[in-house]
């Protein structure tokens, strides 16, 4: 009984779910977001932008593939916010999905999850949410990242305060311990010791980390000039409720992630003032691509109009349409589906859009395009304010005390 | 260390202590009077923090006023759960109370991720982050609040246990069942109440850590580990281990985190296992 | 002959499904691998072990590293030193924390494991910390099927040795009562010990199978307690301490959360909750004892209203 | 030592086994104090002692369960003190549980071949021989028809002799038994007694501790007697037998006062009038009524069909053997087990469907073996404890001070916890919180267990006060001879079943129940 048991449990395995194959004249991408979990939210916002780029370009009657127009299909999975998970869900959806082209996870611990999977099938991976280098370390071939890598994202911070700020000399660095904000934390801490600046204090945490005013206080105690948090939204909203509680108050305070997202205000409030944030990309900035957008104010209200839900537009969508916008040129200049030459086309690509230069690196890493900073102000709005030339408004600089605030 | 920064550490531990104790208070006399190690205590405290979460954001009230309401709710859960749940399965085998609180626990957990989605929450009022100067030493206003909340409802079990009634009976039903059932005690009352009360703390605490650090349904899971460790540094058995245990885990744990922040847990978690072998019944607790 | 139908349908079972569903295969064999692993440690010898992870862990990265860098191990040989690192691991970690029962011995294998999993986050010269590692490519996915074929079967062959043999008949007398089991003569020191090492080769292999086939090895994906749950919750749902159990456990585990998943995307944890709820309050001996009473004899077979008995004995009133 | 005046061949005179000073302290309290012994190589040594005398932890001690504190052991010349415990069984001991300790999920037969694997002889043995091997001692111990049950499923007859052939397996030359005779029928002991002799005569040295007086004088060559953890006698049987010093510890000390007063030979005998009671009132009211009550625990049933009887206003006495099923059938009255079959009423109400609490509530309170104190509550709590279904607060202060005032030592103690009182302050304070609930009718399990003769007689002085001033009372107890002197009437349980019942004088007066129980 027992064996009959077994052998009808494993016959009933067998039986479980066969999928439909794509439908002629569509070129079927696939792609491993998180909808539910940790990063739910940023995997709706990667999600959102892969859909509205891919409705946009089939309402321009699709790609042109050597002569024949082909329409754009997106298969999604749940990675559940694991990044084991996204390693077979890539494997299923080349597998048995069989998609031709794979459209990168949310984050950076994914995308290196996901990259030696479509190295080993040999299926090209461009993806929009995975910036840590090390993903581009290993030498594969078939990785692409449109969004500027992770080392560059609180540079634009220390530009800004030097710019405004003779006299600054000290530099605290705070990171999460994970691939990316690794990355992020010692990208900063060496580009303020090349500007002269001198980093006092530099110091990982574990994920997952729920009160930081361990570090806070020995930061306090170095009275540095700028703070750099390196981390996830949930961090940069603890370093700056746990810096008030402590009265940590630097000149200057800013995030790799978190100011850009609007949980960042609903959560600090007022707090949430003079907060400098990283960002791939600001509707304010003045690109002139080409593409269906062209400017990220054209792209910003096409995609307003087609998603009312999104008051201000998070950078994670307008890179995740970038991405689907790299690929369609990549297999129009391609001429073919074939996986190695679209690959080809796409190390090849350079060009403008409306989120900024597309190009990569030997790695397949976009070092071209640059990033910019955004700050959160007591009108309650978020102004981008850096580089100067596309900046909305003037930072507010120094940041006041905390409790010389109203 | 400097003098200042060093006082600023001790402070930040003795605050935190405060608020540890109440995260493991239920715990602990779950696990003392019971002996189930209830893994849905993080989701009980996240229960909480939600309570607390909407009652501010929807209907403005303060989220101090609110803690009777967590309290209030996540006792009746409790009672709920344990008579409909764990009492099912009480004197099955260590391990089957282990799983079943710890389904209980992704079953929890999972349902508020559906209804409430993942997205950070925190509770900010105007007199977040605002607090006092005592010489170089920073005292946050919402913390001593939490330390104080802490310290009443530390104090307000310990006095239920050792002079009420039905405390003395949760008492005597943990030290022998049977014997307590000789003296008229209906066991699966008491065991209710146990763990009622034991997640009505996990409510106050999740209530008061909603002001402090910014939450997603998944906030619990750490604090289970937490309240587990102090158990462990503390001993079972009464109010005061449970103090003395978190006072330790607090300490540790800032001071450990101001030198070594990335080595941090690896380092607690060493000395919570090298206790563990050396004085398997705590530090505080005395060898029966 | 069921069983031997059995082999061949598995045996033959790369050439009759898609690659993606050998994959779901190979991943409900390396659960199988790790239940039974577990099932030495927890099953037949009683101690509540919460920390196996960490041989996961352990194995997945001496397989790596040895695979890459500057040795170029080929992969059986890395495979092999991974379980034998994981081994003595188990040893030298278990002499000490043997000797706690109960809570404590379950709190200090999960500590031990949050450790080690901190100490590969952190030991960037040799981890690359939190970035992980990449181990040469291997794209056939039949490999991977057969090498954890191979293990579960040598593993059944190893359980059903172990079970009738003395050091089983010791770790069992362990379980049931280590006075008496003092007084019979039998090392419990020894016998614990080497019933948790055995459990941690087993964790070790699935850790080096699964990091040659993911590829990508961190910390955060190879150190997570969910596999230390999986693994028993499997070992539950088959049945602690026999020999087929944890297999069919995994089958079961494995089949329900494929089925969850594709059916209840966002509340498949939810579901997964009251599955665990349910086999924990009705079927704590798991379901080899519904399929596998009638082997032993003077037994009566299985009834349904045995579910309701099964919390009537653990009820309090 | 006083050696055998002419031992039998198979007795040689070097011992086996020799143990100097043992000690053995848990926290202040010496339960093993200073003992030498030794054991002769082939002989069967009996030990006597009231409980809680130390044999046990004297064989804990032997076997390296418990380290000593002090003091050495040699066995066959080779210094085992800090030998582990596990290497004691390989060296040729084995030893029984008194609280059987089987592998509760094997079979008997995979329990019986655990011992074959480990113990003197296991290295020669393959898993499969141990199995085979198993078969053999199942069969010397009748227990080959049970091979395939699991252990769970046996009575506790049936366990002992699965402890028995567990030991037996290992091969041992020194066996230790831990009454294994205890809750055995007539019939059963004697098969028990030439089981023991035959494994003895088959050349194993046995220690074996007995409360079964008949069976422990059947088969043993020589005697000693602990006392307090002390050894106070060592001789052949008969010479014990007659030693008053032996008789007071072991019987108590009215029959030391009594045995100086007749003579040995008769003190055993010498009917006591001065303790008899007379039976009250027949016209009494039946408070409790017990009918064909059976039970048991899973699906082992200890009791069988069993009545009783106690009127308004009694001392009933409850006497059996260790394991007859006393305390099962007290524990079924107050509904901590469920009975299988039968009914209780109480005060004319049917209480068999009632939840503990209910039967408390209804003035049943029983003051359960061992005292089962709350150790980490004060006495003062735990007297507390005994109030909690009552609602009559305004009472409590002044019954509080009427226990006080009974058990004065309870006043002085009030703020103490109570696990670290003596053993007779426990009692005192055992049957102080039955008081606090106001009981119509007090069960008391085993009063005297493991307390001193003095503390004993005050503690039955308190009874019969309580018992006068109108409370009921239901009386288990060991010392046959002490519940039948306080009793107004008694029922004799063997196995499960009443055999006997009637006034306590004429039970008092039946040879055969001294026979049984006095071993004499």
């Amino acid at each position: 009984m027992k064996r009959t048991a077994m052998v009808s449990l494993l016959a009933l395995a067998l039986a479980l779910g066969a999928f439909p194959v794509a439908a002629e004249d569509t070129i079927s991408f696939g792609a491993a977001v998180s909808l539910t979990g940790k990063t739910a939210k940023e995997g709706e916002y990667t999600r959102d932008g892969y859909n509205f780029a891919v409705d946009t370009v089939n309402a321009q009657g699709g790609i042109a593939v050597a002569g024949k127009k082909y329409k754009i299909a997106v298969k999604y999975y749940d990675d559940e916010s694991k990044s084991e998970r996204t390693a077979q869900l890539i494997e299923k959806l080349i597998n048995e999905d069989k998609v031709t082209f794979i459209l990168g996870p949310y984050g950076s611990a994914p995308s290196g999850t996901a990259a030696p999977i479509c190295e080993k099938y040999k299926i090209p991976m461009i993806e929009a949410n995975g910036s840590a280098e090390s993903i581009f370390s290993k030498g594969y071939k078939y990785t692409f990242a449109v969004l500027s890598p992770a080392k560059l994202y609180l540079k634009g911070v220390i530009d800004l305060v030097m710019s405004r700020d003779k006299t600054v000399k000290t530099v605290a660095v705070l990171g999460e311990n994970e691939p990316f904000s690794k990355e992020v934390a010692s990208g900063a801490a060496d580009y303020a010791k090349e500007k002269g600046l001198q980093v006092v204090y530099q110091e990982l945490y574990p994920t997952g980390t729920q009160d930081v005013s361990a570090l806070l206080t020995r930061i306090k105690g170095m009275n540095p000039d700028v703070v750099l948090g390196a981390g996830h939204l949930q961090d940069s909203l603890l370093i700056v409720k746990q810096a008030k509680d402590l009265g940590v108050s630097p000149k200057a305070m800013g995030f790799s992630v978190g100011p850009s997202s609007p949980e960042f205000r609903e959560n600090l409030k007022g707090n949430a003032d003079y907060i400098f944030g990283s960002t791939q990309w600001t509707e304010a900035l003045k690109y002139n691509g080409d593409d269906p957008w062209k400017t990220p104010k054209g792209y910003a209200e096409a995609f307003r109009a087609k998603n009312p839900k999104y008051n201000v537009i998070p950078y994670q969508v307008a890179e995740s349409s970038a991405a689907v916008i790299a690929f369609c040129r990549a297999i129009e200049k391609a001429g073919t589906l074939d996986p190695t030459k679209v690959r080809d086309a796409i190390a090849a690509l350079d060009f403008m859009t409306f989120y900024g230069q597309i190009k990569f690196d030997s790695r397949g890493i976009n070092i071209y395009k640059p990033m910019a900073i955004e700050q959160l102000q007591p009108d309650g709005k978020k102004y981008t304010v850096f580089p100067a030339a596309v900046a909305e408004k003037e930072a507010l600089y120094p940041m006041p005390a905390w409790d010389k605030r109203k | 260390m400097g003098g200042a920064e060093l006082g600023q550490i001790f402070v930040n531990a003795v605050l935190l202590s405060g608020i540890l104790a109440l995260v493991a208070l239920g715990f602990s006399l779950v696990w003392g009077i019971m002996n189930i190690v209830n893994l849905a205590h993080g989701a009980f405290i996240v229960l909480g923090a939600y309570i607390t979460f909407f009652l501010h954001e929807l209907l403005g009230v303060d989220p101090f006023l609110s803690i009777p309401v967590a309290m209030l709710a996540l006792f009746t859960l409790g009672w709920i759960v344990q008579r409909g749940l764990i009492n099912q399965v009480i004197k099955a085998p260590l391990l089957a109370t282990f799983l079943l609180t710890f389904g209980l626990e992704l079953l929890i957990v999972n349902l508020i991720n559906y209804f409430f989605k993942a997205d950070l929450r925190s509770v900010t009022t105007p007199y977040s982050g605002t607090g006092f100067t005592l010489g170089p030493v920073r005292i946050p206003y919402i913390r001593l609040g939490a330390l104080g909340v802490s310290l009443v409802l530390v104090a307000a079990l310990a006095w239920f246990l050792k002079s009420s009634r039905t405390g003395r009976a949760i008492r005597a039903t943990g030290m022998d069942i049977d014997a307590a059932r000789l003296t008229g005690v209906k066991v699966a009352t008491i065991y209710a109440a146990t763990f009622a009360i034991g997640a009505g703390m996990a409510g106050a605490a999740g209530s008061l850590l909603s002001m402090i650090v910014p939450f997603d349904p998944t906030l619990g899971g750490a604090y289970t580990q937490r309240a587990f460790a102090i158990c462990v540094l503390g001993g079972l058995g009464n109010v005061a281990n449970v103090v003395i245990g978190a006072a330790i885990y607090a300490f540790v744990d800032v001071f450990v985190g101001a030198r070594l922040p990335s080595l941090s847990r690896a380092v607690t978690f060493a000395i919570l296992v090298l206790l563990l072998i050396l004085r398997p019944q705590g530090i505080a607790g005395k060898s029966v | 002959m069921g069983f031997l139908a059995l082999l061949a349908l598995l045996l033959a079972l790369p050439k009759l499904v898609s690659s993606y569903k050998l994959l779901t295969y190979t991943r409900f064999l390396i659960l199988a691998l790790m239940a039974q692993g577990w099932n030495f440690i927890g099953g037949y010898t009683g101690y509540a072990a919460f920390g196996n992870v960490a041989y996961f862990g352990i194995g997945a990265y001496t397989t790596g590293l040895l695979m890459i860098g500057k040795w170029h191990v080929p992969f059986f040989p890395a495979l092999a030193a991974g379980a034998l690192l994981s081994a003595c691991v188990a040893i030298l970690l278990g002499l000490p924390i043997l000797r706690l029962k109960g809570h404590y011995f379950a709190i200090a294998t999960l500590g031990v494991a949050e450790a080690l999993a901190q100490v590969a986050d952190n030991w960037d010269s040799l981890t690359d910390g939190s970035t992980g590692i990449d181990l040469p490519i291997k794209s056939e996915g039949e490999f991977f099927y057969y090498t954890a074929l191979g293990f579960v079967i040598l593993g059944l062959l190893a359980t059903w040795a172990f079970a009738r043999s003395k050091i089983g008949y010791g770790c069992v007398a362990i379980r049931e009562d280590q006075d008496a089991a003092r007084m019979l003569g039998i090392n419990t020191t020894l016998y614990k010990g080497i019933a948790y090492a055995i459990s941690a080769v087993f964790a070790a292999i699935a850790g080096g199978i699964t990091a040659y086939q993911n590829v990508h090895v961190t910390p955060g994906d190879f150190f997570k307690i969910d596999y230390t749950l999986q693994m028993i919750i499997a070992t539950i749902i088959g049945g602690v301490g026999s020999v087929a159990g944890p297999v069919l456990g995994a089958a079961v585990y494995q089949l329900l959360s494929t089925y969850i998943w594709g059916r209840f995307i966002e509340l498949h944890p939810t579901v997964l909750g009251f599955i665990i709820i349910f086999f924990i309050v009705f079927l704590p001996r798991g379901l080899m004892t519904v399929i596998g009473r009638r082997r032993k004899s003077g037994e009566r077979p299985f009834k349904a209203s045995d579910l309701l008995a099964n919390v009537r004995a653990h009820r309090v009133t | 030592m006083s050696a055998l005046p002419v031992p039998p061949p198979r007795i040689s005179e070097k011992p086996i086994l020799v143990a100097t000073g043992i000690t053995k302290k848990f926290g202040g309290l010496a339960a093993v104090d200073r003992v030498d012994l030794s054991i002769l190589s082939g002989e069967i040594l009996g030990v006597l002692g009231p409980n809680g005398a130390g044999k046990t932890t004297f064989v804990n001690c032997m076997t390296g369960l418990d380290k000593p504190t002090a003091g050495s052991i040699v066995f066959d010349g080779q210094d085992i003190t800090k030998t582990p415990s596990y290497r004691i069984g390989h060296l040729g001991m084995a030893r029984t549980f008194q609280v059987v300790k089987p592998l509760r999920q094997l079979t008997v037969r995979e329990n019986v071949a655990t011992g074959a694997m480990f113990g003197a002889r296991g290295r020669e043995r393959s898993a499969a021989q141990a199995r085979a091997y198993a078969d053999e001692v199942l069969d010397r111990v009748h227990l080959a028809d049970l091979r395939d049950r699991a252990a769970t499923e046996l009575t506790i007859p049936d366990l002992k002799r699965l402890e028995l052939a567990k030991a037996l397996a290992m091969d041992p030359r020194l066996l230790f038994l831990d009454e294994v005779m205890a809750g055995l029928n007539q019939s059963e002991i004697e098969k028990a007694m030439e089981l023991i002799l035959s494994i003895n005569r088959s050349g194993v040295t046995i220690f074996v501790i007995e409360h079964v007086m008949k069976a422990i004088m059947g088969i043993s060559d020589r005697l000693v007697v602990l006392h307090y953890g002390r050894k106070i006698a060592e001789g052949l049987p008969k010479e014990i037998v007659e030693s008053p010093a032996v008789i007071e510890a072991y019987l108590g000390e009215r029959f030391a006062q009594r045995a100086q007063a007749a003579g040995v030979e008769g003190a055993l005998f010498v009917p006591s009038g001065e303790f008899r009671k007379a039976p009250p009132a027949a016209a009494a009211q039946a408070l409790l009524e017990v009918k064909g009550l059976s039970s048991g625990y899973g699906e082992v049933q200890i009791l069988r069909d069993v009545s009783l009887e106690v009127k308004e206003k009694e001392i009933v006495a409850l006497i059996g053997a260790n394991g007859a099923g006393k305390t099962t059938l007290l524990w079924t009255i107050s509904r901590l087990l469920q009975p299988m079959a039968g009914s209780v009423r109480f005060a004319g109400v049917d209480i068999t469907a009632a939840r503990p609490d209910e039967i408390v509530a209804a003035g049943v309170v029983h003051v359960p073996q061992g005292r089962r104190l709350f150790a980490g509550l004060t006495v003062k709590e735990n007297l507390m404890q005994g109030v909690y279904l009552r609602r009559d607060t305004a009472k409590i202060a002044s019954d509080l001070e009427r226990v006080y005032a009974l058990l004065p030592r309870l006043a002085e103690r009030a703020d103490q916890l109570a696990g670290r009182l003596s053993g007779g302050e426990q009692q005192m304070c055992a049957i102080g919180r039955g008081l606090m609930s106001r009981p119509r009718l007090l069960i008391i399990d085993e009063l005297s267990l493991g307390l001193a003769p003095l503390v004993v007689d005050s503690l039955l002085a308190l009874i019969t006060q309580i018992n006068e001033e109108g409370t009921t009372v239901l009386l288990v107890e060991q010392d046959v001879q002490v519940a039948l002197e306080h009793a107004h009437r008694g029922y004799v349980l063997e196995t499960g079943r009443i055999v006997q019942t009637g006034p306590a004088a004429e039970l008092l007066d039946d040879p055969g129940i001294r026979q049984a129980y006095l071993g004499l």
